[in-house]
C-alpha cells in the first residue's frame, strides 16, 4: 500500500471510506463509464478503475493482488453475453470468475466485497449504480486490513 | 373452484339484483363464491378523492380480511370496488412505506389475496357458460359496456387490454347473443356525480346511450352498479332530452349469463330495472325443456 | 407567473414529487390528456392546465380551484399520457393537499357528497343508501332532487331500510384517525388540518 | 531509471471546475521516477501538444502520462505529438480524469485525490511500457456494403468510382430499400423514383459492384484488412442468368390476392413477382409460402400442383427445386446501411417493449393508415395510380387528418427518441394531397414542429400559407369509426378547446425504429449497439461513420433515424474512410498483440483453447541434433486481435499481451 | 503381485521398457521403486499401502528419467486420471509410456497402516470410486477386488468449513496457512504441476510472493487451486507431502465439487475429453453476475 497517498483516513476517526479497485472491458463498460460522464451521472468517487481489453483478460491473480494491495472491493466489469469485441472474452470469463469466486468464498472472502456486472457501451446509468451500490456496500462492511495485514501474523 | 367474495355496499341495496343473479349463475358454472364476513366498504371514489391512505387502507382492510379467512382471489363483482382492492394490492406489494403505514393504520397484516373482476371469472368460464348454455338468445343485439374503472388505470386492470378489452364480448358470444361493435364502450359514464352533479352524468351518459342505440342494440350489458344506475335510473331524465326518446334495457352480465343458463328471469331480478326489460326478454325464445316464462312489470 | 429555478420542496410541485413520486416536469403540455377527458367541457383548468399551472407553482389558484374537484377520476388521461405523468394521481393529491391547507373550495354538492358519504363509512362501516340520501340533502341543500323516484326504488326493493353494521367498526374508526394523524405529520405546511372525514368537517 | 513526464489538462474547465490540477500536478511530480509535470489549460491543443514535444526534447523523457479526457478520444493525437518528438508513441498513455473523475463527482478533494491515484497508476504503467511498432498486416482492397437502400448505394458507388471492387448485399429481391416506395421527397418535391433509379441503374451496370440481392451475411470471419464474409443467396426459384424480366410468369400467376409488401398492403401481388417496376434486377422470385407448386413440395405431393408460370417462361428460367446456395468473399471493410423500419401501430411489435397504440384502435380502424402507406396512395407506380383515395371505399377523401409523434417521444410506447423526419414529410403529405385534391382539408395534429434542415422550415411553412394546412398544437385522445367517417377527439392546447373531428382519412406519423433481426447481425460483426437496436457509432463527434470495430463503417438510418440527404452524406463520408484505408498496400494495425516467452512455455496450449480467432500455432524446439526437443506455442501476429484472454489461460503465464502485459497491471494495482 | 512381477520382467527381458516404475517395500509402507533387470522384479509388491501417485514421474520436469528411454508404469484407476491429464496436454505422447494397470480395490490413507481396510484408514478418494479397473492402459493384472469401504470424511469437513461465517472461515485458514513454509513439495509432488517455471518463480512481477508469510500462502493456494480446477486427479499427494501437514485436498476437493456441480464434469482417465475450463457454452449459469 502506497504510504505516501494513503487516501483512507479510517485511522483518524474520521468515516470510512473504502477504496474499491475495478477491472473494465475497453469496448463496453469502459464506455459505458464514458458515457455516465458525458450524461454527467454522479457518483461515489471511490472505484479507481483499471482498463483492461476484454474481460478475457481480466486474470483472477489481479482481483488477488488488488485485495493484498489493501483494497476493500473489487469490481469486474464487460460485456454482455453475445456483445464481446473478441467474441468470446466474456464466456471464458464467466467459467474462469464462477470457480474463482467460489473458492476465495470457501477461504474465508467475503463475497458481498466482489461484484461482478456486465454494462454495455450505452448503460451508463447502470454502470452507475453498480458503483454506487458496491461502495455502499462495501463501506457496510467496513475496510478489508485484515487480508493486506496477514504478513504481520505470519 | 372456491373463491372469496366482496359484494361492496351497492349489491345489498340498489344494485340487488347483480348480487341476485350472481348467486344464481354461481351454481350452475360450480363456483363457490364466500362473502368475506364482517367487510366494510372499499370507501370508492370519496376515500382516494381526498385523502390517498384512507383510500388505500379502506380495500386493505378487506385483503386483510380474505386472506385470514383463506380466501387467495376475491371476486369483487363492483368495477369500482375491483379497482381500489387492485390499488390497496399494488399500493402496498409496490411501496413499502405505503405499506408499513396501511399495516399500521389497519392493524394487520394484509397477506396476499388478490381481487378479481367478474368480467375476468365469467370469461374464464366462458367455455362452461357456452356448454351449460339452455336458453339461446341467438337474435339478441347486445352493448358491451365496460366503463373506466374495470379497464383503466392501465396497472390494474386485469382484463386482456386497457384500450381494446373483448372480454366482455367473449362472455357475450358464449352465452349465444350477438355483441355489437359500438364506440362509447370505455367512456366514463359520469360515475360519482349521480347525486352530486347530475347535469354531468345526464350529458355523459346520454352519449353512451345513444351511441348504443345507433348500433341497433337490443340491451346494453354492464358490469357495474354506478354505471347501471347512472344509465338506468337516470334513463327517463335523458329519454327527455333524446329526440326520439330512450328505451334501452340496461341489465348486469351475471343476468345475461342467467338467461342463458336458463334461469328464471325474476330470481335473476330483472323485474327490478327502472327501464322495463320485458320487451327484450318475449324476444327471447322459451328456454329448450319448454320452462313457461311469465314476463311481469315489477318484481 | 413566477418562474421557480428547480422543483424544489417548497413549491407545490416538489410537494407533490415528494407525496407521490411523481415528476409534473415530465409533462410536455401535449394536451393529450385533457382531450380525452369527459369533464373538460366543464372545467375552466383541464388536466395539461393543471400540469402547467404545477409547473410554474401557481400555487393558491391552483388549490382553490373549483376544477381539481369536477375530476370524475376516470383515469383516461392517466392511461393515454405519453409521458406516464400519471395526471389522475396528481389531481388527487392536489384535492388532498388543498383540504389540508383549508384552501379547498369543492361545489357545495360534492362536498357534501363527500362528507356525506365518508360520514356513513365511519358510522357504520358499510354505506346505507337512505342515510347518504339524507345526509347529502342536508348538507347541499338539494331537498327536493330525485324525490320522486323514491316510490320507484322502494317498490323494486332496492332501498334497504336500515343501515347494516359491521363488527370491526371500532377497526374503521382506528383506520381513519390514523389516516388523519397520517396526513397532518407529513404535511409541511402549518394551517391547521381538516379533512372531511373528521367531525370537524361541516364547514370546510 | 525512467524519466517520465506528467501533463495535467484542465479541459477549459471540465476538468479544472471539480479536479484541482495543479495540485495534481505538484503530487505526480514527486512520484518516482517522474521528472517533470505540469498542468495546462488544453494539451490537446498545439500550444498543449508543444508542451510535450518540448518537455521530451530537454528532459529526454522516456514515458508521456496525459491526465485528461478518455483515451477514446484523444489517445491517437497525444501519441502521434510524442511520435512526432522522437519517443515511441506507445510510450504514452492517458488517465481518464475527465469522463470519469470530474464529470461524475462534485466534491472537490475527493476528485482530486483520485485523480492523482489515477495518474498514479498510469506513471506506475508507463514505466513497464515497451516501445512497440505497428504491425503492418495484408490488406484486401475489396469492400462489402450490407444494405442497398439509398446509403448502401451511394456508398458503393462511391467506393466503386474510387477504384475499388465492391459487394453489395441485398435481403429484399430488388435494391432501392424504403427510398423506392416514397412519391415525391421533401424538401424538392422531386420524384422519389427520378433520382433513385438512375443510381439503381449504374449500381447493377457498374463494372466494380458486384450486385448480390435476396441475399443475407450468414457468417463473417477475420478482421480488418482481411474479412472473410459468408453471404448466403436465397432460392429465388428463377435462374438469373436465363430470365430476361418479360414479366410473363407474373401474369399467369393464379395467385393474385397476396398483399405486396412493397404496397405496405394497399395493392396486391402473384405468388411469383416483381416488388416493384423499377425493380433492380428486374428480377422476378417466388413467395415459397404462397405458391401452390412449392407448398405442395414441401408437403410432398405426388402430383406437381401448379406450374404455370414454368409453363409460361419461355426461355426455361423457373426452377423450383432452387436451393440457397453459399458465396464467401474476401473484403477489407465492411459498410452497414441496413435502414430502418416504421414503427407498427397495430397490436403486435417486432421489437421487444413496445407497445402498440390501442387508443387508436391497433390499427383496425379502417382509412387509419402509416405514412408510407400514404405515401403508396399518392405514388404513380401505388396501387391507386397516384389518385388520392381511401382504402376502403376508393372514394377520394375530403378531409384527411395527419397524427405526428405516433411511437416516437412516448416512453410510456417504449421509444422516448425524436424520428427526426415525421414533421418534414408530414409537411410534405399535405401539400401532396391539397395538390391533388384542391377542395380538401389537411388538419394536422402536432406538439412541435423540427424542421431543422437547409430550405426545411420554409417547406413547412409553405404548406401551411400557400397549400392551407390547418396545424392543431396538440394530441389526439382516441380514434374511433363513427359511421362513414373517422371521429378523432383531440385538443388544441393554444385556443384551449377540446375538438371532435369527423375525417374521412386518418395518416399517422409512426416511429422509425431498427431492423428487427439487427441485434444478430450486429453480434456477427461484434459490433456494440444502443437498447433501441441503432448501430453504435465510435464516438458522435470525432467518428461518426466508424463503429468500434476497425474495418467496419456504419452510414444510414440503421445508426440513427436520418432523412435522404443526412444519410447519402453519411454514406459518402464511409466511402472516403473506407477507400481512404485502401490508398495504403499494406494496413498498420494496433502492435497490442500477444507474444510466447519461448524459455518457459510448457506447451500446455491451454491459449490454443482460450484464443477465439486462433492464432496460437505450434513451434518446434529442436536440439542441436535436430531432433524435436518439445513443441511449444507461438502467434501469429497477424491473426491475433489483442484480447488477452491467452494470458489467463497461461499458468506460468508465459504468453504476454503487448501493451497490457502482467507488469503493468501489476505496477498500476501496486500503485493502489 | 506375481503376476505384475512376470510382466515386469517380461517387458524388460524383451527390452520394450528399459525400467519399471512400482512398489517396492519401504521403511514406512512402500515406497516408489526403479526397477531396471529382470533379476529385480521381484521386488515389486501392491496392496492397499499403495498410495503414491507414480504418473509424477511421467512429468516432463523430471528430465532425467526420460534419458533413461522408455518407462514402464504401474498405475491404479486414480493415476490414470493425472495420465490422461498429460496426454491431454501433449506434455506425453502415448507412444512414449507402457501403462500397466492394476486393479485396486481402494488404499490406506496413511501407508504406514495395515490390516483391512476400513472406514477410519481407508483413502478419502476411493469412496464409491469408478476406475477400480483402469481403462486405456496396455496391460492390465490382478483381480477385481470388491468396493473399497465407504468414508465421507472429507465430504463433511468440506460441508463443515462452509457452514462457517467468512470470518471464521478466513480464521481457519489463517490457522493452517500460517504453518505454510513455501517448501512448494504440495507442487514437487502434483503430476498436474507441469510448467517449466512455475508462476510463482516469476519475479516481474512477482504475483504470488514468495517469503512464507500467510498472505504470500494464501496466493499461493488460491493459485494452485484454479490452476488444477478441471485437471486436478484428487490423487491427495499434495496432502500427504505437505510437512506441516495442512488439508490441501480440501480445498482442491472444494475446486473439484465446483466444477463438477457447474459444469458436470470430473477429471476423467479419457484423455480426449477437455476440461471445461477451456472452452464455454453460451447458456453458461451466470446467476452471480449483475
Amino acid at each position: 500500500m502506497n504510504e505516501a497517498t494513503a487516501a483512507r483516513p479510517s485511522s483518524e476517526g474520521e468515516a470510512f471510506e473504502p477504496r474499491i479497485v475495478a477491472f473494465v472491458c475497453n469496448w463496453c463498460t469502459y464506455t459505458g463509464a464514458d458515457l455516465a460522464g458525458t450524461s454527467r451521472i454522479q457518483m461515489a468517487p471511490n472505484v479507481r478503475i483499471v482498463r483492461l481489453p476484454c474481460t478475457g483478460r481480466i486474470d483472477p491473480l489481479f482481483v488477488v493482488k488488488a485485495f493484498e494491495r489493501g483494497a476493500d472491493g473489487v469490481i469486474v466489469s464487460g460485456c454482455h453475453p453475445g456483445d464481446c469485441h473478441y467474441t468470446a472474452g466474456n464466456y471464458h470469463a464467466r467459467r474462469r470468475f464462477a470457480v474463482f469466486r467460489e473458492t476465495l468464498s470457501f477461504l474465508g472472502i467475503d463475497l458481498d466485497r466482489l461484484t461482478f456486472s456486465w454494462v454495455s457501451a450505452s448503460e451508463g446509468r447502470k454502470w452507475s449504480e453498480i458503483v454506487n451500490e458496491t461502495t455502499a456496500r462495501v463501506r457496510e462492511l467496513g475496510p478489508f486490513t485484515s487480508y493486506r495485514d496477514l504478513v504481520d501474523e505470519g | 373452484m372456491k373463491i372469496g367474495y366482496f359484494p361492496g355496499c351497492s349489491l345489498h341495496a340498489t344494485a340487488r339484483e347483480y348480487a341476485e343473479s350472481l348467486g344464481v349463475i354461481t351454481g350452475p358454472l360450480d363456483v363457490e363464491i364466500n362473502e368475506i364476513d364482517d367487510w366494510a366498504c372499499c370507501g370508492a371514489t370519496s376515500a382516494h378523492a381526498t385523502n390517498h391512505l384512507l383510500g388505500v387502507a379502506l380495500p386493505a382492510r378487506t385483503l386483510a380480511l380474505a386472506a385470514e379467512q383463506g380466501h387467495e382471489q376475491i371476486l369483487a363483482p363492483c368495477a369500482a370496488c375491483y379497482s381500489r382492492l387492485a390499488a390497496a394490492r399494488r399500493a402496498v406489494d409496490n411501496d413499502p412505506a405505503t405499506g408499513a403505514a396501511v399495516e399500521k393504520a389497519i392493524g394487520r397484516s394484509v397477506g396476499t389475496a388478490r381481487p378479481i373482476s367478474l368480467v375476468r371469472l365469467l370469461a374464464e368460464l366462458a367455455p362452461k357458460v357456452r356448454e351449460k348454455a339452455k336458453r339461446p338468445l341467438e337474435d339478441i343485439k347486445v352493448a358491451c359496456y365496460y366503463g373506466c374503472l374495470l379497464v383503466r388505470p392501465p396497472e390494474l386492470n386485469d382484463l386482456d387490454d386497457v384500450e381494446a378489452p373483448t372480454m366482455m364480448e367473449t362472455v357475450v358470444k358464449a352465452t349465444g347473443a350477438k355483441p355489437v361493435s359500438w364506440n362509447r364502450r370505455l367512456d366514463c359514464c359520469g360515475g360519482g356525480f349521480s347525486l352530486s352533479r347530475t347535469s354531468s352524468v345526464v350529458r355523459l351518459s346520454r352519449t353512451i346511450l345513444e351511441d348504443a342505440r345507433g348500433a341497433g342494440a337490443d340491451v346494453l350489458v354492464v358490469a357495474c352498479p354506478m354505471c347501471h344506475s347512472n344509465l338506468d335510473f337516470r334513463q327517463k331524465a335523458i329519454a327527455r332530452r333524446s329526440e326520439g326518446g330512450m328505451d334501452i334495457p340496461v341489465i348486469y352480465l351475471s343476468q345475461l349469463v342467467g338467461l342463458a343458463l336458463g334461469q328464471d328471469h325474476v330470481a335473476l331480478g330483472l323485474g327490478r330495472h327502472f327501464v322495463s326489460t320485458a320487451s327484450f326478454i318475449s324476444r327471447i325464445p322459451g328456454p329448450r325443456e319448454g320452462e313457461s316464462a311469465a314476463a311481469t312489470e315489477v318484481g | 407567473m413566477s418562474i421557480p429555478e428547480s422543483a424544489a420542496p417548497a413549491t407545490l410541485a416538489g410537494e407533490v414529487r415528494r407525496k407521490t413520486g411523481l415528476n409534473p416536469a415530465t409533462c410536455y403540455q401535449c394536451g393529450k390528456c385533457s382531450a380525452g377527458c369527459p369533464m373538460a367541457v366543464e372545467t375552466s383548468l383541464r388536466p395539461h392546465d393543471v400540469l402547467r399551472m404545477l409547473q410554474f407553482d401557481d400555487r393558491e389558484q391552483l388549490l382553490s380551484s373549483e376544477s381539481i374537484w369536477l375530476c370524475l377520476t376516470c383515469e383516461t388521461c392517466t392511461a393515454r399520457c405519453p409521458n406516464s405523468c400519471d395526471p389522475a394521481r396528481i389531481i388527487d393529491c392536489l384535492r388532498e393537499t388543498a383540504l389540508n391547507e383549508g384552501a379547498a373550495q369543492p361545489p357545495r354538492n360534492i362536498r357534501a357528497f363527500h362528507n356525506a358519504f365518508l360520514k356513513q363509512i365511519q358510522r357504520s362501516g358499510r354505506l346505507f343508501e337512505m342515510g347518504l340520501i339524507m345526509s347529502y340533502k342536508m348538507r347541499s341543500g338539494a331537498l327536493f332532487a330525485d324525490v320522486m323516484a323514491a316510490p320507484g326504488m322502494l317498490g323494486r326493493g332496492k332501498l334497504a331500510l336500515a343501515p347494516s353494521r359491521i363488527q370491526g367498526l371500532e377497526e374503521i374508526r382506528r383506520i381513519f384517525d390514523a389516516c388523519t394523524r397520517h396526513e397532518s405529520d407529513s404535511t409541511s405546511t402549518t394551517t391547521a388540518q381538516q379533512n372531511p372525514g373528521t367531525e370537524g368537517a361541516e364547514n370546510a | 531509471m525512467a524519466r517520465i513526464g506528467v501533463f495535467v489538462c484542465h479541459c477549459g474547465e471540465n476538468i479544472g471546475r471539480t479536479v484541482d490540477c495543479e495540485a495534481v500536478a505538484n503530487a505526480c511530480g514527486e512520484l518516482p521516477g517522474v521528472v517533470h509535470a505540469v498542468d495546462y489549460k488544453y494539451m490537446c491543443s498545439d500550444p498543449g501538444q508543444n508542451l510535450i514535444k518540448e518537455a521530451i526534447a530537454e528532459k529526454n523523457l522516456t514515458g508521456v502520462v496525459v491526465a485528461a479526457c478518455s483515451p477514446h478520444m484523444h489517445e491517437k493525437t497525444f501519441r502521434k505529438a510524442t511520435e512526432g518528438a522522437g519517443l515511441n508513441p506507445y510510450l504514452c498513455e492517458m488517465t481518464n480524469i475527465r469522463e470519469q473523475c470530474s464529470w461524475i463527482h462534485e466534491d472537490r478533494d475527493a476528485a482530486t485525490a483520485k485523480a492523482i491515484d489515477l495518474t498514479r497508476f498510469i506513471s506506475e504503467k508507463i514505466k513497464r511500457n515497451s516501445p512497440l511498432a505497428p504491425i503492418s498486416i495484408s490488406l484486401e482492397r475489396r469492400a462489402l456494403v450490407i444494405g442497398g437502400g439509398i446509403s448502401g448505394l451511394q456508398a458503393a458507388l462511391d467506393m466503386a468510382d474510387g477504384g475499388r471492387e465492391v459487394v453489395l448485399v441485398e435481403k429484399q429481391p430488388s435494391i432501392g430499400g424504403h427510398m423506392s416506395r416514397l412519391s415525391e421527397t421533401f424538401p424538392t418535391l422531386d420524384c422519389s423514383q427520378c433520382i433513385l433509379t438512375p443510381r439503381m441503374v449504374e449500381v447493377h451496370q457498374h463494372p466494380r459492384i458486384k450486385l448480390l440481392t435476396y441475399s443475407e451475411i450468414e457468417s463473417v470471419d477475420g478482421y480488418i484488412g482481411n474479412f472473410s464474409v459468408k453471404i448466403r443467396k436465397k432460392a429465388r426459384g428463377v435462374d438469373e442468368t436465363r430470365c430476361n424480366g418479360c414479366g410473363e410468369c407474373q401474369s399467369v400467376c393464379p395467385m393474385k390476392k397476396i398483399p405486396s409488401e412493397f404496397d405496405a398492403g394497399l395493392g396486391n401481388r402473384t405468388a411469383i413477382y416483381v416488388p416493384f417496376p423499377q425493380a433492380v434486377p428486374n428480377i422476378p422470385v417466388i413467395d415459397r409460402e404462397n405458391c401452390l407448386r412449392i407448398k405442395g413440395m414441401q408437403k410432398k405431393k405426388a402430383k406437381a400442383a401448379c406450374g404455370r408460370c414454368a409453363e409460361a417462361c419461355g426461355r426455361d428460367a423457373i426452377d423450383f427445386e432452387q436451393e440457397d446456395t453459399f458465396v464467401t468473399e474476401k473484403v477489407g471493410a465492411i459498410v452497414v446501411a441496413t435502414g430502418y423500419q416504421l414503427y407498427s401501430i397495430g397490436k403486435e411489435q417486432t421489437r421487444k417493449g413496445i407497445t402498440g397504440y390501442g387508443e387508436y384502435g391497433y390499427g383496425t380502424v379502417p382509412d387509419v393508415i402509416d405514412g408510407m402507406q400514404f405515401e403508396r396512395i399518392a405514388s404513380a407506380s401505388g396501387p391507386s395510380g397516384g389518385e388520392i383515395v381511401r382504402p376502403s371505399d376508393g372514394k377520394v377523401p375530403k378531409r384527411v387528418v395527419f397524427l405526428q409523434c405516433i411511437g416516437s417521444r412516448e416512453p410510456s410506447k417504449g421509444i422516448e427518441y425524436c424520428s427526426k423526419l415525421c414533421c418534414m414529410y408530414v409537411a410534405k403529405h399535405t401539400m401532396l394531397y391539397r395538390h391533388k385534391v384542391h377542395d380538401g382539408e389537411a388538419i394536422v395534429f402536432y406538439m412541435d414542429i423540427r424542421a431543422g434542415g437547409k430550405g426545411y422550415d420554409e417547406f413547412v411553412r409553405r404548406a401551411i400559407e400557400e397549400d392551407g394546412a390547418k396545424y392543431i398544437r396538440g394530441r389526439v385522445s382516441s380514434i374511433q369509426r363513427e359511421g362513414e367517417k373517422v371521429r378523432l377527439t383531440g385538443f388544441d392546447t393554444l385556443s384551449g378547446e377540446q375538438m371532435e373531428i369527423d375525417a374521412d382519412m386518418v395518416v399517422l406519423a409512426t416511429a422509425m425504429q431498427a431492423q428487427p433481426g439487427i441485434e444478430s447481425l450486429a453480434q456477427k460483426l461484434s459490433v456494440s449497439y444502443d437498447g433501441h437496436g441503432f448501430i453504435n457509432e465510435a464516438h458522435p463527434k470525432l467518428r461518426p461513420v466508424d463503429t468500434n470495430t476497425a474495418g467496419v463503417f456504419v452510414a444510414g438510418a440503421c445508426q440513427a433515424p436520418r432523412d435522404i440527404p443526412d444519410s447519402v452524406a453519411m454514406a459518402s463520408a464511409t466511402a472516403s474512410k473506407v477507400l481512404g484505408m485502401f490508398s495504403k498496400e499494406r494496413l498498420e494495425r494496433e502492435p497490442t498483440v500477444a507474444g510466447v516467452d519461448k524459455v518457459t512455455c510448457s506447451g500446455c496450449f491451454h491459449c490454443e483453447r482460450a484464443c477465439p480467432y486462433g492464432a496460437v500455432e505450434r513451434y518446434e524446439v529442436l536440439n542441436r541434433s535436430g531432433e524435436v526437443e518439445k513443441v511449444i506455442a507461438e502467434v501469429n501476429e497477424g491473426v491475433c486481435q489483442g484480447c488477452g484472454s491467452c494470458q489467463v489461460a497461461c499458468p506460468s503465464k508465459s504468453i504476454e499481451l503487448e501493451g497490457f502485459t502482467d507488469a503493468q497491471i501489476f505496477a498500476a494495482i501496486n500503485a493502489l | 503381485m506375481r503376476e505384475l512381477q512376470e510382466l515386469s520382467s517380461k517387458l524388460l527381458s524383451e527390452g520394450d521398457v528399459s525400467v519399471v516404475i512400482g512398489y517396492e517395500e519401504g521403511p514406512r509402507g512402500v515406497r516408489p521403486a526403479f526397477i531396471r533387470t529382470p533379476e529385480e522384479t521381484n521386488r515389486l509388491v501392491f496392496d492397499h499401502r499403495a498410495v503414491q501417485n507414480l504418473a509424477v514421474y511421467l512429468s516432463p520436469r523430471r528430465a532425467h528419467l526420460r534419458k533413461r528411454g522408455r518407462p514402464a508404469v504401474v498405475i491404479k484407476g486414480c493415476d490414470a486420471r493425472a495420465v490422461a491429464g498429460l496426454l491431454r496436454e501433449s506434455q506425453i505422447s502415448r507412444d512414449d509410456v507402457v501403462l500397466i494397470g492394476v486393479r485396486c480395490g481402494g488404499v490406506y490413507r496413511d501407508p504406514e497402516s495395515n490390516g483391512p481396510l476400513s472406514e477410519e484408514n481407508v483413502a478419502d478418494r476411493c469412496t464409491g470410486c469408478d476406475l477400480r479397473e483402469p481403462g486405456h492402459v496396455d496391460h492390465l493384472v490382478g483381480e477385481l477386488p470388491s468396493e473399497p469401504p465407504a468414508t465421507d470424511r472429507r465430504k463433511s469437513r468440506i460441508a463443515g468449513i462452509e457452514a462457517m461465517s467468512p470470518e471464521e472461515r478466513f480464521d481457519f485458514w489463517s490457522s493452517e496457512l500460517e504453518r505454510c513454509i513455501r517448501c512448494h513439495a504440495c507442487r514437487e509432488v502434483c503430476p498436474m504441476c507441469v510448467c517449466e517455471r512455475c508462476v510463482c518463480e516469476k519475479t516481474d512481477p512477482s504475483w504470488v510472493e514468495s517469503s512464507p508469510h500467510l498472505r504470500g500462502a494464501l496466493a499461493w493456494q488460491i493459485t494452485h487451486a484454479l490452476h488444477l480446477a478441471g485437471r486436478c486427479s484428487d490423487c491427495g499427494e499434495c496432502e500427504r507431502a505437505c510437512p506441516a501437514g495442512i488439508p490441501l485436498s480440501l480445498i482442491k476437493g472444494k475446486v473439484n465439487q465446483v466444477v463438477e456441480d457447474r459444469f458436470d464434469y470430473r477429471a476423467g482417465d479419457d484423455p480426449d475429453v477437455p476440461s471445461p475450463l477451456g472452452d464455454f457454452r453460451l447458456e453458461d449459469d451466470q446467476e452471480f453476475i449483475k
